[in-house]
This record gives C-alpha cells, structure tokens and sequence, in this order.
C-alpha cells in the first residue's frame, strides 16, 4: 500500500526514467523535495541539471516552463501552494492555451503545472485555496485532478505526456492521507475519463479531488438511511467525461455536484449546467451544488464549517430527493 | 567618444557596531538613553515570545508558526524609527514589527493558532495586515505612499521582504511607480540568507540585492542587519528623505534566519550546521547587550530585569491567548462587505442551520455570540 | 443624445467634482485621454495629480489602487483592455475581496477598476477578450457592466461611491456605437439591480454588455416568426439581481443566457444552474446558453463567427421552445 | 570601515556611427560588404514596406498598424547577427525582425489584416510569434534560452522589448532566471521615447534602463539605436558571451518611434513636434547609407537600384497579400490542440451549420476548404 503522494511521485519518476526531455523546476523541489516531500528523491536520482530549485516568482516558473517547452523539453512545474497560482495566469491565460493555435500548429506546448489544491490541513492563509475554475474557464488547456494514489499516478504521467498543457491539481490533504495499491509499472490513466468511485442508485454525486472521499463518507451515513448514492470521480475537469457523467445521471435521475471551491461562478456550475442541458428529461430534481461559501475562506480553526464537509454532501442530496417527493 | 559612461553607481555598506564589538561612534545615531533601553527590551520581548511561540507549536497549541530567532533587529528596530501614521507592512514572519508598533501579543498568537481575531492592531495605527502571498504586499505600500503623498502627509510606508520576495515582479513595478513618483516607500529587505531552501546565491546573481534600487532611480544601502545601531541610522535617513519628498529607499540589511523556516521545515535537509554557526556569532541581541553594557546603558542587574519581566509579559500574553473563547464559525460571514448580497446571507443561514443540527447531535458544543459586523 | 463612452466620462465627471477623493490612474489616460478617450478632459480639468499616466505595469496598477484606498482615497484604475487584466488577478484574487474580513472590518478598499471588454471592434489580437467569469468567481467584489449611456453614467458613480471595490466592464464595441438620452445632474444606477431591456412572453434571454444590444436585434427578427422575447440586462453580474431573473423567468417559463465569453466554466454557467435551482419547476426547457467558442479567439476577419451574433441568439431561443415542443 | 563601498557598476554607451557623421574604426565590428549591403538592403525594404502599410491601412485594406519608421536598425541588425536556431521574440511592432529573418512581408501584412494564417516563419527557424500584451514574452524568452542551454546547444534567445515593458514585472523575473542560471538571453530593449503617450521620463525614474541589468548579475550597455553598426557590435558580443555560458545581457537602443504609436493613435496630442524633428536628424537609414557612400560600399546608382528593387518587392508582397483566399471562418478551430475535445467538435460542427444557413440565405459567399489539423 502506498499513499498518494507516494502515488505523484512515482509517476514524475518513471516519467523522468522514460524520457530525459521530463525537467521538473520549482520553489524548493530539488534538496528539499518540495515542502510537502512530493519530489523527494528525485533531484538525488536525476541531477540538478533535471530538478531545478528556482527563485522565488511564480511568473517566471510558467514562463520558464513555456519557453522549455518550446525547445521540446517537457516541463513540470510546481507552484508550491495553489493558492499563489494568479501570478501564472498571465501566462496560462495569454499563453498557454494558445500557443499552438496562434502559431499554426508550429509551436506546442508540452508542459504540466503542478498545484498543491485545498483545505483542511491546518495550513496558514492562502495554503487552501481551490482555485480550478481559473484554468477550467481557459480554453486549450487541460485540468486534472485525482484522488486515488493509483489515479496519481498514472494522470501525472498522461499529463506529462499529453502534447498539451495540463493542470495538475494535487488534493494536499489525501497527500498522506489516502491509501492504496499502485501498479509497480509506467502506466498513463486516460485524461478524459472519469471514473465510478462508488456505484448507487438514487442520486449521482459528481465530485473531485479531495471531496471525493468526504462524498463516499457521505455516502456511508446516506446508505444507514436506505438512500443509495453514485459517486463519480471527476479525475479530469475539463475536457469534462460528458457520457460518464451523463450516464450516471440517467440512471439515478437526480445529481449533486460537491467541491471544495467557492461556489459561485464554480466548476460546478459548468457541470449542473450541462447536466441540466443534457439529461433535462430524465431529471426528477434541479442538480444542487454542493461548495464552499462566497467568502474569504477563514483560517483553520473554522475552516471544516467553510469547505463542505459529509454532512454538507448528505443535505445536498436530500434535498434533490425532497424536491421529488413535494413534487410527486 | 564612441564608449561614454552614462551612469555610475555604488552601494555601500553600513555597520557602526560590529559582531566583534567595534563600534564606529562617528556614524552613530544619536539615541537617548530611553530609545537603547526601549530598543533593547523590545527585541528581548520578541526573542522570548518567538521561543514559547515554538514551544506552543510542538504542545499542539499553535499551528504552523515562522520563526524570528536571528531576525529581532530587523523586525523591531525598523519599526521604532517611524510615528504611529507611517504604515507598516511586515512579512508573515514579521511578528517583531507588529510588537514594536504596540499589538499585543495574544493577537500574533491567535492568528498563528489559526483565529482570524488574531488581526487586532492598535486602533489609531497606520498597520497593515501583511500578505501571505509573498510579495503581493510590494506594490500596496507603494499605494500607500502614493496615497500619502496626495493627501498631503508626510507618512512613509516601510515595507518589509524578504530575500526571496526580491525577486517577484511585484518589486519591479512597485520600485518603478515609487521612484517616478517620487514616494515616499522604504523597502526594507530582510536578507536572512535563505528562502526556504534557496540560499542567497541561488536566488539572484547580483552582487547585492541593495544594488536593484539604482535601476528604478532609488536611494540604495546595504546594512548590517544584525546592528541595530545601523538598521536604525539607514531607516531613519530613509524616513527623513521619504518625508522630504525625496523618493524611495532600498535597504538590504544582511541578516540570518536562524531556525527553520517555520516550524513545517526541517532546515538540516538543505543546510550546514557550520553556516548557523558561525551565525550564532554575530547575534543581534547579545551584541547589542554587549555595547549597552559598556557604554553603561545598562548594567548586568537591568538586563536580568529585562528578561524577567519578559518572560512574565509573556507568560501572560499566552495565558491571554489561551483564555479566548473559541471562535463561532459564523465569524467568518462578518466584514467580507460593508452590506453582505443575497446569497451571502443565505449561506449564512445555511451554516447557522447546520450548526443548530450539529449541536443537537452534540457534535460540537455551545458557541459564543458570533462577532463582526453582518449584513 | 449622447454616446456610451460619454456616459462613462460624464460619471467620472461628476464623481470627481462630487469628491476629490476621487483618483484616477492608468495607461494612457492623462494627457492622451485613453486610447479610447473615455477620461478625454479630465486631466484637464482636474490636473496631474488626480489623473495619472501610469509606467506600463498592471500590477502596479493594481497595487497601487489598493495602497491609495487604504489611506482612504477612491481611486479608479484603467487597465488599457480587458485582455491585459491577467496580471492584476494576483490582487483581485488574494487582496480586493479578502482585505475587509482580514483585517476585521479595519481596512477596505474603495476602488473601481475600468476594464474595456469585449470584441468586434477590429483590433489586434488580445484586445477584445471577455474575461468577467474570473472576476465573478472571487468572492468579496463587486461586477458590473452597463449596456445604455445612462447606466454607464449611474452605475459608475454607484461604482465609485460603493465602499467595497467594484469592477467595471466597458463593452468597447458600445462607446461610440449606442446612444441615448443621459440625465444631467449626477445620479447613481443601483449596484445589484437588473434591467428588462426589452418585455416578453415566450423566454427570456438573460444577457450583459455588448450582447443586450445583439439580443435586441435577435428579439426584433424572433418577432417575425411570432416568437416574443423578454430581454434581461443583468447591468450587476455580481451579486447577481436573482429576484429579477427569476421573475422573468417565471413568467415566460424558458430561458437563454448570452454573453460573449468562451461558454465552458463562463458566468453564464452560474446563472443557468442558478435558474435550474430555483425555478426549475416552472422551466419548460433547459436552460440554454449562448456563448463564445471555446477556442482561442480568432484575429478579426472572422471574429464575427466566434463572438455570438443575433443569429446565434435567435437558433439559441428557438432550441428552448423547439425542446418544449418535442416534450408537447 | 563602517561605510564600505561592496558594488560599483558602471553603465556605458556605445556609439560607433554618430548622427553628424562621425565613424569610430577602432570600435567598428569588422563586417564583410556583403552583410553590410544585406542590412541597408533588409533596413530598405522595411522603411518602404512600413510606408506601404501605412497606406493600405488608410485605404481600409489593412487593420490597425504599428509603425516602424526610425526603429530600422533596432528592429533589423539584431535579427541579422544570429543563427537561424538561435531564438527571436519580437514585439508586436517587429516585422523588421522577422523580415531580416527571411519571413515574406504578404504574411505580416496577412496578420495585420486579422487573418491568423500570417503566421508563418521561416520553416527552420526559431521564430517565435509576439505577445500582443507587451512582456509577457520576456519569461518565455528566458526559459528558451534554459532550455537550449539544457539540451547543451549554442543558441540564444534575442527578446526585444519597449522601454514600457521594461517596468513589467517579467522583466524582473525573467532576468533573475537568467542571472541565476548564465542564460543566452538577449534583452534587447528598443527605447524609442515612448510607450504610446508615456515618455521614458515618466516612465522610469533611472539615468538609464541599461543599468537595471546590474541588478541581476547581467552584462549591460546602452547603445546608439539609430547606429546599424553600433547595435550589430553590441548583439553580437551579447550574443557570444550567450553562447559561451557567460550569462545574459541587456542592451539598450536609444532609438525613437517617428511615426505614432499604431495607426489608431495620434502623437500630436501628447508629444511636441520639435522633439520629431529633432530625431529626425538621427535617422538610422540616412547614416547608415551616408557612411556606405563613404565607404564606397555604396555607390548613387547601387542605392537608386536597392530602394527601386525594395519597392517592386514590396509591391509583389502586397499583392500576394491581397491574392489570398478569404480565410474560412471553420480554420479558427484548426490547432488549437493535439486532439479537439468533444465540446468544441460539437461547436465547430455547430458552425459549421451556421455557415450553411448563412450561405443558403446568402449572407455570405462561398467558402475556401478549411486550413489547418482538426480535430
Ligand atoms: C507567492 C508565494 N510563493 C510561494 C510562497 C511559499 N513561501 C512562503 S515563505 C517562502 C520563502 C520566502 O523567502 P523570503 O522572501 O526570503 O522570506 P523569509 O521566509 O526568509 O523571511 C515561500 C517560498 C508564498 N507564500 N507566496
Ligand atoms: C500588458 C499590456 N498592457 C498594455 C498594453 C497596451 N499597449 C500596447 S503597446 C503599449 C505601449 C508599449 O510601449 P513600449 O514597450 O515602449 O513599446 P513601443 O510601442 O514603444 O514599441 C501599450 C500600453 C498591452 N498591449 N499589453
Ligand atoms: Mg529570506
Ligand atoms: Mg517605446
């Protein structure tokens, strides 16, 4: 059993093993390992003419890790804390996601972004922000997120050998936390594909990254109550899994969309919207989201009533079940 | 001349007393008894808070908390040069500067335990919360001095950085605008030596990080920062020509972070044990308890004072931060706007709800009143 | 009759007279007047020291409006496009909307930021993005976008006088382009407030900015075919006017939401899933949205098939009655 | 010593062909006639391919333009003192630099007329497309010449930027980088007096913007943009130390913009007409063409041939130009990823329906095939 960091930096390693154009740069990654140890190792193992500790200005990490992809490298970048992400988003905005269509085609940019995402680990300010929908709403690039140390795995080396580039939204809280079998071998999880983290039959919950497990904790309190729920793991935001979402949704007729992220303007609209444009005849209730609140996310001795906790996930999918019952 | 010189430019140093005692009593500014005796219990204050604040960490009392050990010259003293309308905007290391300006204590702790209470700063204060987001707080003081200087006041902004934080584009922009402008904004670098993990060396290959301010046209000095003497003399020129209209100031005062990083880190991972060492050397305090002894500020019964009487503020300043009540989740609704939008105020609702469910199952226990203002 | 643009300098005008308070400060916007001329004489008549031309740094930009706010001016910051407003999320993101609750209720940040938006006007690559979703996602401010020369004066004296800080969208295609009737005395436009730009029956299209107008035109050709529209002009996106949204969509029971951004993860996500949750009782069909691609944005010889035009908006209404009909 | 001196950093200005003629042989780079020819025949074809530009865009037969008039040398001798990997990131206004690298004029003009398809370089060169939002190029300009220095070639990376960049934070991040890490990078900043209505003066508060290479460990010299030979010296040095892992330089052209800012812009509102005439007098081309006369590496009848030959040739370009097809509105789609995702098949499918209709309602003509990979 190895947990879910263990899960990254396998991936990053037999990524760098597989092909020697994988460079990783960043504040603190190669000495150190990385302030949460998610490199650690990997500077010993591959030089520090692979694994760069760069100073300290994120702006210049993305646009580093542009113009070392422009020469054919493949970079991952990691922006220590999520939270201090906007500095990037000039280039990820500007750049990133244009790059080749701008160019013709000519110029592409194979490069990852490595970010640190979410609360609940007693972190100072600015350590628990989750801030996807600011690359999801970026069109020409790709958002992952993962929640299982075998998923960990094998996103990072899909998304370090998509020809694209890719977010790769890390749940820092399931770093340690989260237990699970991984493959010995270089294997890639296809972007894209979301998967079913737990089967159910009244209500689909559609979640990702850390939220994950506090829905199938939902999900456990749900079932002592006869209420029987789906559970599918995102695992890539965008480009989102429609028909694996949809599926789901047409089974169970109802669906709630949990994450970490305040909820207006969210990814979760992006999802409740489609769902309704998409499986409107089959719903028996208005998908409900399930976030946290539009508000500065306070520090942490408050924090577990400002991100959804199960409780939050269990009234959310009462509530698409009460809805049906007034109705009917 | 085909090959003309167009600008030349020099950046001194300044240290008036030095790790092996000399002191360069030309240069000296002149301070009353009052100020050295001030100075120097303030900084033995912030030593013995940053040591029980560690201790509180490891007892599980405290969250994560970034050490000051080493750095007590450049937080405080700073500090003890500017009027209460100056703004300051310390680092989140910059517990020292806080203290200096007269917060209490029990705040630095209750923010670091993790209570957004813990911002409590004396009222008529120009202080301002500093940014997590290293750097971000760069081009905020360069407003303030903007600001300051359209109102027609002679307040400066002093803004704290670290090494590290020299090198986001937030210097660029806010030492372009200042110099232009001609604000009155001293940057103050804390040169510790260390970003985290990256050393100096790896963070910029200038010779100096003082050396940056000529290109936006700024005053620049490097300072010993271990030297109160001469971080106070740099800062007060500084203040003088910000208030004069002068323009800005870059201050690099070399200093040495001589914990962890915070109390997350493990320095021993990617430093020598020699470089603190040698250090431990050159500490701010013992040096400067060294020079009020001898020029008989002090003697060894006022020192010994100064400690207890430290160590017994301090004391209280815990039990203080400790006697809090718990913080109601419902603060977290308060002052995000002067009037909260409708689905602020169903939210609040909703987690007034969840709370009034949760204790009825006992799951969490009776809360206070919340605080702050709402809607 | 006055133009759009007039709108905005007259607001500017007047908030300026009203209170010396009142800073502005940018890119080109002193003696050059803007690049649009929207602060054209204000310079002027109110001198070099409340009207700057800023060094070419939006994040300085930004940091100094923050700055000279907290010593208790209004300033009112020009980024020169809303395409280079990128660098200022760092601020935005971190700071606008967070410095009230963090320091307490002790500081808070009166200031507006202009941001130009939006496309068709012919103009180099960059110049004519739609980015309002990444500013409707921050918790803590305030985002506007008039679409009549009357609300361009109100709602940017209300902008000005808010005590929290405000964005303010200027649809560009608009400055010179619609006219209108401007009271003279200084007024101000409710913040949070919608508009029925148009009354109908069969749906409502929910819109903003330069988009009302292509809406208008859409309304005028459904109305041949016999189909009524209503138009709403959400003039606040947030906090969203959900009392006027919903009532509209109560009545005509079917709604299109149009804007000019990439669709995926958009504003236009938050107001469907906000009408899917309160009102889907009452929905006839899904929610439709009608937005830009989610492509980069193409130079403008053919910006006009990436940009919603009144065609798109009247296939986008007609998919909402069609689905009614197929349901029938 | 209390006050030390620990930096001193001199700043100098190149100039090797004054405006009044003066020629300084010991500084002069020793180049062959046939380059000399190549850059007054390449700075030919751009100052009549500039007016040319200028006029189709009166004509409406072009978008908004940004001039080049007096930035010649800034814009050509640089692109002509590399190697065809050897990176180039021109600003927005430099068509000068890609045309001295080989690109045809039709596909600027092509870009400048809004159609995506003028972007097309060179196919083996390292012509990097521009960044409408002025700097953000400069980072990834840095991690170009990272990565060259990474897989162990020679190239360099030659970022030319405007004296209004030059206050972007990338500047400060992207020549940290390259300090820290002795990159091939060339910050070549055009200063040519303004940004849009911005003067230098109020744009930066420094003696010179060459100096602020001191700040990061760089290589830094101002140079006589308007002299042809002044620049080529000074890139090629520059371009040298790059490749031999000496670091990164910054060169400042003191050029200036004759013309406004882009066609949309007009100058007489904030710049007087005397500081035009002034410059005038500097003129890079007329220098140039003087000190070739000379040289006699030029004769009256090679330059009446030269400008005759630079005219039909930016005739043919134009009408290549307007010879395209129209762009079908379906090639937007085209590249924008190694395989298009289910939503946007799904909305180029939609347009494509869209174009139907308009076409069946004849709204508009025929259209070309689309260009370019989907999905
Ligand atoms: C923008 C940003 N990037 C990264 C971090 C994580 N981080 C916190 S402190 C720190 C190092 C700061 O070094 P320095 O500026 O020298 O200050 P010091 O900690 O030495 O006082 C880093 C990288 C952050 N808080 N903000
Ligand atoms: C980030 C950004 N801000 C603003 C603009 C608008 N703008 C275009 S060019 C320009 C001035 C640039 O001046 P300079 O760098 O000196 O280059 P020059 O135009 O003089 O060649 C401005 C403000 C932009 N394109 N990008
Ligand atoms: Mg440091
Ligand atoms: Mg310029």
């Amino acid at each position: 059993m190895k947990n879910f960091l263990q899960g990254i930096n396998e991936g990053l390693r037999q990524a760098m093993e597989a092909d020697d154009k994988v460079i990783l740069l960043g504040e603190d990654i190669g000495k150190n390992g990385g302030v949460f140890r998610v490199t650690d190792g990997l500077q010993k193992q591959f030089g520090d003419q692979r694994v760069f500790d760069t100073p300290l200005a994120e702006l210049g990490i993305a646009g580093a890790a542009v113009g070392m992809a422009l020469t054919g490298l493949r970079p991952v970048a990691e922006i220590q804390f999520s939270g201090f992400s906007p500095p990037i988003l000039d280039q990820v905005i500007c750049h990133f996601g244009r790059m080749r269509n701008r160019t013709g085609g000519r110029n592409t940019l194979p490069l990852v972004v490595r970010l640190p995402q979410g609360g609940l680990i007693h972190a100072p300010e600015h350590h628990s922000e989750a801030p996807e929908a600011y690359f999801c709403h970026t069109p020409g690039i790709k958002v992952v997120m993962p929640s299982t140390p075998e998923d960990a795995k094998g996103l990072m080396i899909a998304a370090i050998e998509d020809p694209d580039p890719v977010i790769y939204f890390e749940p820092k809280r399931l770093y340690r936390l989260i237990k699970g079998e991984i493959p010995e071998e270089k294997y890639s999880t296809p972007l894209g594909k979301c998967r079913i983290a737990r089967e159910g039959t009244d209500c689909t919950v559609i979640t990702w990254g850390a939220m994950v497990h506090t829905s199938l904790k939902a999900a456990a309190e749900l079932e002592k109550e006869g209420v029987s729920i789906e559970i599918i793991d995102l695992r890539t935001l965008t480009p989102l899994d429609i028909d694996g979402v949809l599926a789901s949704v047409k089974k169970t007729g109802r669906a709630v969309v949990a994450h970490e992220a305040p909820n207006t303007g969210s990814w979760a609209a992006e999802v409740s919207s489609l769902i309704h444009e998409r499986a409107f005849d089959v719903l028996k209730a208005p998908v409900q989201r399930v976030g946290s609140w539009d508000i500065r996310q306070p520090l942490f001795k408050t924090e577990h009533f400002y991100i959804p906790d199960a409780h939050r996930v269990v009234r959310g999918v009462n509530k698409t079940l009460s809805r049906d019952k007034a109705a009917a | 001349m085909a090959l003309t010189t167009v600008a030349e430019h020099k950046t001194e140093y300044l240290e008036i007393l030095s790790a092996d005692g000399t002191f360069d009593a030309s240069l000296a500014p002149d301070l009353s008894k009052e100020k050295l005796l001030e100075m120097y219990t303030v900084m033995t204050q912030i030593r013995v808070f940053d040591e029980r604040a560690i201790k509180l960490q490891r007892q599980g009392r405290l969250g994560t908390y970034p050490q000051i050990l080493g750095q007590e010259v450049t937080q405080c003293i700073p500090a003890l040069c500017l009027e209460p309308k100056d703004w300051i905007l310390p680092t989140y290391r910059g517990q020292g500067s806080y203290f200096a300006r007269g917060m209490q204590m029990r705040y630095s702790l209750m923010y670091w335990g993790g209570d957004d209470r813990g911002v409590n700063y004396p009222k008529d204060n120009n202080d301002l919360m500093f940014s997590i987001p290293v750097g971000a707080h760069m081009t905020q003081a360069m407003g303030l001095a903007w600001g300051e200087k359209l109102k027609g006041t002679k307040n400066v902004a002093v803004c704290w950085i670290g090494d590290g934080a020299s090198s986001k584009g937030d210097f660029h922009e806010a030492m372009t605008f200042a110099g232009v402008h001609k604000l009155g904004l001293i940057m103050f670098i804390e040169n510790n030596g260390w970003a985290i993990s990256l050393s100096r060396e790896q963070q910029c290959a200038s010779e100096t990080l003082a050396q940056k301010g000529h290109g936006y046209g700024a005053h620049s000095i490097q300072v010993d920062g271990n030297d109160a003497l001469a971080v106070h003399k740099a800062v007060s020129e500084a203040v003088a020509r910000g208030r004069n209209g002068e323009g800005p100031t870059v201050i690099e005062a070399m200093t040495y972070r001589m914990s962890n990083h915070t109390t997350a880190d493990d320095a021993s991972r990617y430093r020598s044990n020699e470089e603190v060492e040698e250090w431990k050397k050159k500490d701010p305090l013992d040096r400067f308890r060294k020079h009020l002894l001898k020029t008989e500020v002090l003697d060894d019964d006022a020192v010994e004072k100064i400690q207890k009487e430290a160590e017994e503020y301090v004391a209280g300043e815990v039990k203080a931060y400790e006697a809090f009540d718990k913080p109601n989740p419902l603060n977290m609704f308060s002052n995000n706007s002067e009037k909260a939008p409708w689905h602020v105020i169903e939210q609040r609702a909703e987690l007034e709800e969840i709370l009034k469910e949760k204790q009825s199952r006992n799951e969490i226990p009776e809360l206070p009143a919340a605080e702050g203002r709402f809607p």
